[in-house]
C-alpha cells in the first residue's frame, strides 16, 4: 500500500529572493531519487504539494514550475508561520521533502482552442507563471488561442519572475499587462493601477471561447469579479483558485471544506459556478 | 446465515483461548468511567457496560498516534529521509462494541479508504480488526440509533453480533471473519437458526420499540445548501456554545485530524492528533485569516458537515450514528436531535 | 414551576420591557433530564423559557466578556464573584450589567447521583431542598445536600456579592470547619506520591479544553495551549503535555480562582481538575488573605504589591 | 508557582527566585552555584521528560 504521507526526499539545488522585501524566496528542488521524480513530474500547472521539513511541519504551496521543466521543481515562498520562516533559513544542499503532486489543476483539455486570460496579483502568481510555461512551450502555444495576462502587484519589485515577465512583454504570443500599485520609478513602461481597474481596461471583452483564471489576494477576488462580469464573462468562464489552512493535502484531515468541496482534493481550482454553490468559507 | 449458542459458563474460556491469537479490545470499568481499552489476560469485557464516554474508534484511529519517523543526525545516510512507522498489525479483535459504533467505523472507513488515497495506518488496523458486536437490550435514554440508519440490533459493520440471551449468547456469524474468531474461540455449538432467529427477531422489535428519541432526516438531501447555511437559527443554536472538543472527541464518526512534528534528540516523529471543528485554530491561516472565526461559523460547520455535506458527498445517509454521547456530555446541552429536526424542517424565507 | 424560576422570569421580562437592558443572560431548559442550557433573551416572550434549579452550575459570566451591549444577567453566588473578577480585569463595565442575583443553595453532582441508579435517569424535578428523581421504574426522593458539587459543599459566598436586585431572599452562608481539607489531603502525600495522584487523575483527559472553555476567567484570544510560534506545549496524548497543560492553565487562574466548579462540570471525563485550583486558592488565602471576585474596588492579587508581601522566597 | 509545582509534586528546591542586579556579579555566581547544587542534589527528574512513546 503506497502511503500519502511519505513526502519524496529532495535537495535543495538553489534559492533566489524574489521580492525586493526579502519575503518570497524561490526554492528549486531536485529529487534524491531519480524514480521520485519521474512520479511526481506527472504534475498539471495548477496544482500543489506539500513542503515537508522534518521536525518542524508541512506546508501546502503551488507548483511555480512547469511541466514542461524537466530535473527540477520550484516553489516561491512567502515568509509567514512557523515552516515557512524555517524554509527561510534553510541552505542549498540541505534535505527535506516534497508530498504531491496534489490536488486538481486548471481544466487544460477544456481550455484546448480557447482563448486565456491569466488574471493575477501579489505571490498568488506561483501556479499561473506555471501555467504561462506550459501554454508558450512550443508543443502547446497551438493548442491555445490568444493569452492575455493581467498581474499586479505592490511595487515594480514585489513582482514575481520579473525577468521572465519583461522577457514574455517582448513576445507577440502572448499580451502582457504588468500592473503596479504605485512606483516612484520613473522609467517605469508599464501599467499603473490595481488589478480589477486593468482588467477592466485592458483584458479582451468576453466571447463564448474565452476563459479567465484568477488566483490572488481575496481582496482583489473579489473585486475582479464584478470587472470580468462586466466584460461579460460568466460564472463558468471565470475559474479560480483558492487556499484554505490544509494538513494532510489527501482530503482527509477535513479542515479546508468550503461546503461540501475539501479544496485539497476537490479543489483548489474550482469555476466561480461551482463556488458560488457553497457557503464562502475561504 | 447461522446462529451459534454461547452458554455464558463457557465465554470467558472462550475469551481466554481467542486471547492466544488476537489481541482483544473491549469495554472495562475504571474510576466509575466505561472506557475501551485492549485487555490483559485477567481482563474480561463488561458486558454489561453502557456506553464508554468515548468511543471505540481510537482503536483504530488513536487521538495520538505517530505516523512517520526521521533521523536528524547528519552524519549517518538517511539523515532527513521521513519513513512509515512500523506497527504491530497484528490479528485483533474488538468485543462488545455497541452496533452503531460499528456503523460509525464503516462511515471512518469512507474518509480513510478512497479510491484515490488509502490511509494505511486506519486501513492496515481495519484490515486486522474482527469486531464482535453485542446487540443493545435496553437502549439509554440518549440513544435514537433507530433513526439513523442503524440500530441496537443493526449488523452493518460487524463479523459477529452477540445478543444476550440471559444465560446464554446467540452469536449472529455474520462474516467469514467472524467465523473465525468463534472457530479459535472454541464457540461452536450450533443451534436451531430458524428459531433463534425468530427469538432474536422479537428482541430486536422490542429493543427497537425501547428508543423513544428520534430525529427527521428524510428532507436533508433536498434542501439547498447555501438556504441551510444562511438559515436563521444558528445564532440561537451556537449561543450557549463554548467552543470546547467534547463534541467531536467523543464523537464515533469525527474524523478529522490535525498533523504535528515532534523531535527528541535527533529523532523527530510526525504526529497525528485527533483535532476538532470547534477549535478556532483548526482553520486559521498563518496569513491571521480565519474563514471560520466565529463561533457561531464553528457549531454551523459541524452541524452541516455531519447532517448535509457528508449526506451529499457520499450519498450514503448522515455522519451521526445516534449513540447520543454528544448530546449526554456536552456541557451546555447542545443537542445535535433538535438541531437535525431544525434543518430538516427548515424553509427559506421567501420573501428575500 | 419554582419561586425563583418565576421572578427570575418577572424580573428579566421587566428590564426589557422597560428597555433597561439589550438582553438578559440566563438558563433554559434542557433537551434531557438535568440538563440546562445558557441562553440570551432579547425580548419578553424569551424570557418565558428562563428556569433556575439545581443544574444551573455553569458560570453565566463566560458569555459576558467583551459585550458591547446593556446586559441583564441572572447571577449565583460564584457568577457574581466572576462578574467582579470580569469588572476589574476590564472585561465589562459594570454600567452596562443589571444584575439579578439569586442566592444558592448548592448545585447538584449529577454523577454522584446518577451513581445511585443502575439506569439512566429519566425525571428530575425540585421541591425547595428535595430532590425527586425518576429512571426507569424507580423513584427516589433525595436530599439535595447530599448530592452538591464537591466546590458547592465548600462554599462561602452562597449569596452574590454584587447585584442590582435579588430573586429572592438571601440565604444564611455556610459554616464549614475546615474549607481546605481536600488540598490538606494531597498536600500530606509524598512527593512521588503527589506526582503519582496527578497522574492518576489526568489519565483519562482527551484535551477537549472543555475545561479551559467553561471558565470564565480563560478569556484570552489566544490561549497558550494554541500558540505555535513558539511552541510552548505538544499538543498530542503524551503525559508531560497534558500535565503541562493542566498546570499552566491553572496557574493563570492563581487569585482569580472563585472555585465556581465550572471546569468539573464541564468536563466529560468527569476529572476533577480542581485539585490544581483549590491548591491556589488555599494560598491565595493563607499567605495574602485573599478571596478572588468580592469587590470591584481591589486590583486582582497578582497585580498588587505590598512591603508585608512574604518574600521569603526570594534569595 | 513553587507551591503548586510541588503540589503537583515537583520538588519545591528545582525552582528558584532570585532579585538580582546587572552589577551584582559575584551574587548571580553565588546563586548559581547554589541552585545546580540544589538541583543536582535531587539527582534527575525523569518524570516531567516528554518520553514520545
Amino acid at each position: 500500500m503506497e502511503n500519502p504521507y511519505i513526502p519524496y526526499p529532495v535537495v535543495i539545488d538553489d534559492i533566489k529572493i524574489a521580492t525586493e522585501d526579502k519575503s518570497l524566496k524561490t526554492f528549486k528542488f531536485v529529487f534524491l531519487n531519480k524514480q521520485d521524480e519521474k512520479k511526481f513530474s506527472l504534475y498539471k500547472a495548477g496544482q500543489f504539494a506539500e513542503l515537508s521539513i522534518p521536525g518542524i511541519g508541512e506546508i501546502p504551496i503551488g507548483i511555480a514550475s512547469s511541466p514542461v521543466e524537466k530535473g527540477f521543481v520550484k516553489f516561491t515562498v512567502f515568509k509567514t508561520g512557523v515552516v515557512t520562516s524555517h524554509l527561510h533559513n534553510m541552505k542549498v544542499g540541505d534535505i527535506m521533502g516534497i508530498r504531491g503532486p496534489l490536488g486538481n489543476w486548471y481544466p487544460w483539455d477544456m481550455l484546448k482552442g480557447k482563448n486565456v486570460v491569466i488574471i493575477g496579483g501579489g505571490f498568488a502568481f506561483t501556479t499561473l507563471r506555471s501555467s504561462i510555461i506550459y501554454m508558450l512551450d512550443p508543443a502547446n502555444r497551438s493548442q491555445f488561442g490568444n493569452i492575455d495576462v493581467v498581474y499586479g502587484a505592490r511595487t515594480p519589485g514585489m513582482l514575481l519572475y520579473r525577468d521572465e515577465l519583461y522577457e514574455w512583454e517582448t513576445r507577440d504570443d502572448i499580451n502582457m499587462h504588468i500592473t503596479v500599485d504605485g512606483t516612484n520609478d520613473s522609467d517605469w513602461k508599464y501599467n499603473v493601477g490595481f488589478v480589477p481597474a486593468i482588467v477592466e481596461k485592458k483584458a479582451p471583452k468576453a466571447d463564448l471561447n474565452t476563459y479567465a483564471i484568477v488566483c490572488g489576494p481575496p481582496i482583489m477576488i473579489k473585486f475582479t469579479e464584478p470587472a470580468l462580469k462586466k466584460l461579460g464573462y460568466n460564472e463558468k468562464q471565470i475559474i479560480m483558485s483558492l487556499e484554505n489552512r490544509m494538513k494532510c493535502g489527501i482530503g482527509m484531515c477535513g479542515r479546508c471544506n468550503i461546503g461540501k468541496e475539501l479544496v485539497c482534493k476537490d479543489g483548489p481550482v474550482f469555476t466561480l459556478e461551482e463556488i458560488n454553490k457553497t457557503p464562502k468559507e475561504y | 446465515m447461522k446462529v451459534i449458542k454461547i452458554n455464558k459458563k463457557d465465554w470467558e474460556n472462550g475469551i481466554n483461548q481467542s486471547k492466544k491469537e488476537y489481541q482483544l479490545f473491549g469495554p472495562v470499568k475504571e474510576k466509575d468511567n466505561y472506557i475501551f481499552k485492549k485487555l490483559q489476560l485477567d481482563e474480561y469485557p463488561d458486558m454489561e457496560h453502557k456506553d464508554t464516554l468515548v468511543s471505540p474508534k481510537s482503536i483504530l484511529f488513536p487521538q495520538t498516534e505517530k505516523i512517520l519517523q526521521t533521523n536528524l543526525d547528519e552524519s549517518i545516510d538517511d539523515h532527513h529521509i521521513m519513513k512509515q512507522v512500523k506497527k504491530d498489525y497484528s490479528k485483533r479483535a474488538v468485543i462488545s462494541i455497541k452496533p452503531y459504533d460499528a456503523k460509525a467505523i464503516q462511515i471512518l472507513n469512507l474518509n480513510f479508504d478512497t479510491d484515490e488515497y488509502k490511509d494505511p495506518y486506519w486501513c492496515e488496523a481495519y484490515k486486522a480488526t474482527t469486531f464482535i458486536g453485542l446487540a443493545v437490550n435496553n437502549p439509554s435514554v440518549f440513544d435514537f440509533s433507530s433513526s439513523t440508519n442503524t440500530g441496537p440490533f443493526a449488523e452493518q459493520g460487524l463479523d459477529v453480533l452477540l445478543i444476550d440471551c440471559s444465560k446464554e449468547y446467540l452469536a449472529k456469524v455474520l462474516t467469514d471473519k467472524g467465523q473465525a474468531f468463534l472457530d479459535v474461540a472454541g464457540f461452536n455449538q450450533e443451534t436451531d437458526n430458524k428459531k433463534a432467529i425468530e427469538i432474536i427477531n422479537n428482541m430486536k422489535k422490542k429493543a427497537e420499540n425501547a428508543i423513544s428519541s428520534q430525529i427527521s432526516t428524510q428532507n436533508l438531501k433536498d434542501k439547498n445548501t447555501l438556504d441551510l447555511y444562511e438559515a436563521p437559527f444558528w445564532d440561537d443554536i451556537a449561543f450557549s456554545c463554548i467552543n470546547c472538543g467534547t463534541c467531536s472527541f467523543v464523537c464515533p464518526t469525527c474524523w478529522c485530524f490535525d498533523i504535528q512534528d515532534e523531535t527528541k534528540g535527533n529523532l523527530s516523529y510526525r504526529i497525528r492528533n485527533w483535532d476538532t471543528c470547534m477549535s478556532p485554530l483548526f482553520t486559521l491561516h498563518a496569513s491571521g485569516h480565519n474563514p471560520r472565526g466565529e463561533k457561531t461559523m464553528r457549531v454551523r460547520q459541524r452541524f452541516m458537515h455531519k447532517l448535509k455535506y457528508f449526506l451529499d458527498k457520499y450519498d450514503n445517509g448522515i455522519m451521526c450514528v445516534g449513540c447520543g454521547r454528544c448530546v449526554k456530555l456536552c456541557p451546555v446541552n447542545i443537542d445535535i436531535r433538535k438541531v437535525c429536526n431544525l434543518m430538516n424542517s427548515h424553509e427559506p424565507d421567501t420573501d428575500n | 414551576m419554582n419561586k425563583l424560576t418565576q421572578n427570575i422570569r418577572e424580573l428579566s421580562s421587566n428590564l426589557l420591557k422597560n428597555n433597561k437592558v439589550d438582553m438578559v443572560i440566563g438558563f433554559k431548559k434542557g433537551t434531557i433530564p438535568m440538563a440546562v442550557s445558557p441562553m440570551a433573551a432579547h425580548n419578553i416572550e424569551q424570557t418565558k423559557e428562563f428556569i433556575w434549579d439545581s443544574n444551573c452550575g455553569i458560570n453565566l459570566a463566560n458569555f459576558i466578556s467583551d459585550k458591547k451591549e446593556k446586559i441583564g444577567i441572572i447571577a449565583k453566588g460564584c457568577d457574581s464573584r466572576n462578574i467582579v473578577t470580569h469588572i476589574t480585569e476590564n472585561k465589562i463595565s459594570r454600567d452596562k450589567l443589571h444584575i439579578i442575583g439569586v442566592p444558592c443553595t448548592g448545585m447538584i453532582d449529577k454523577i454522584k447521583l446518577q451513581s445511585n441508579f443502575n439506569d439512566d435517569i429519566t425525571d428530575y424535578s425540585e421541591n425547595g431542598e428535595d430532590i425527586i428523581v425518576k429512571s426507569g421504574l424507580i423513584e427516589k426522593n433525595l436530599k439535595k445536600s447530599d448530592y452538591l458539587k464537591s466546590n458547592c459543599k465548600t462554599c462561602m459566598h452562597r449569596n452574590p456579592v454584587i447585584y442590582d436586585e435579588l430573586a429572592a431572599e438571601l440565604v444564611q452562608e455556610q459554616k464549614i470547619e475546615d474549607q481546605f481539607a481536600d488540598v490538606k489531603k494531597i498536600e500530606s502525600l509524598s512527593i512521588e506520591d503527589k506526582w503519582n495522584y496527578f497522574d492518576n487523575l489526568l489519565k483519562d483527559c482527551i484535551r477537549c479544553y472543555a475545561c479551559k472553555n467553561a471558565c470564565p476567567l480563560c478569556y484570552c484570544p489566544s490561549c497558550f495551549v494554541n500558540e505555535s510560534n513558539p511552541q510552548w506545549v505538544g499538543k498530542g496524548q503524551d503525559k508531560t503535555d497534558i500535565k503541562t497543560f493542566h498546570f499552566l492553565r491553572a496557574y493563570h487562574c492563581a487569585g482569580r480562582c472563585t472555585d465556581c466548579g465550572a471546569c468539573v462540570q464541564a468536563c466529560p471525563m468527569n476529572i476533577n481538575v480542581r485539585d490544581f485550583t483549590r491548591k491556589l486558592i488555599k494560598d491565595s488565602y493563607e499567605i495574602y488573605g485573599w478571596e478572588a471576585g468580592l469587590d470591584i474596588t481591589k486590583r486582582p492579587l497578582l497585580d498588587t504589591f505590598s512591603l508585608k508581601d512574604d518574600d521569603s522566597f526570594i534569595k | 508557582m513553587g507551591n503548586l509545582l510541588e503540589h503537583m509534586g515537583i520538588e519545591k528546591q528545582r525552582l528558584h527566585f532570585s532579585w538580582i542586579s546587572s552589577a551584582e556579579a559575584t551574587k548571580f555566581v553565588n546563586v548559581a552555584k547554589e541552585v545546580t547544587n540544589a538541583v543536582r542534589a535531587l539527582e534527575p527528574n525523569n518524570k516531567f521528560v516528554k518520553t514520545l512513546d
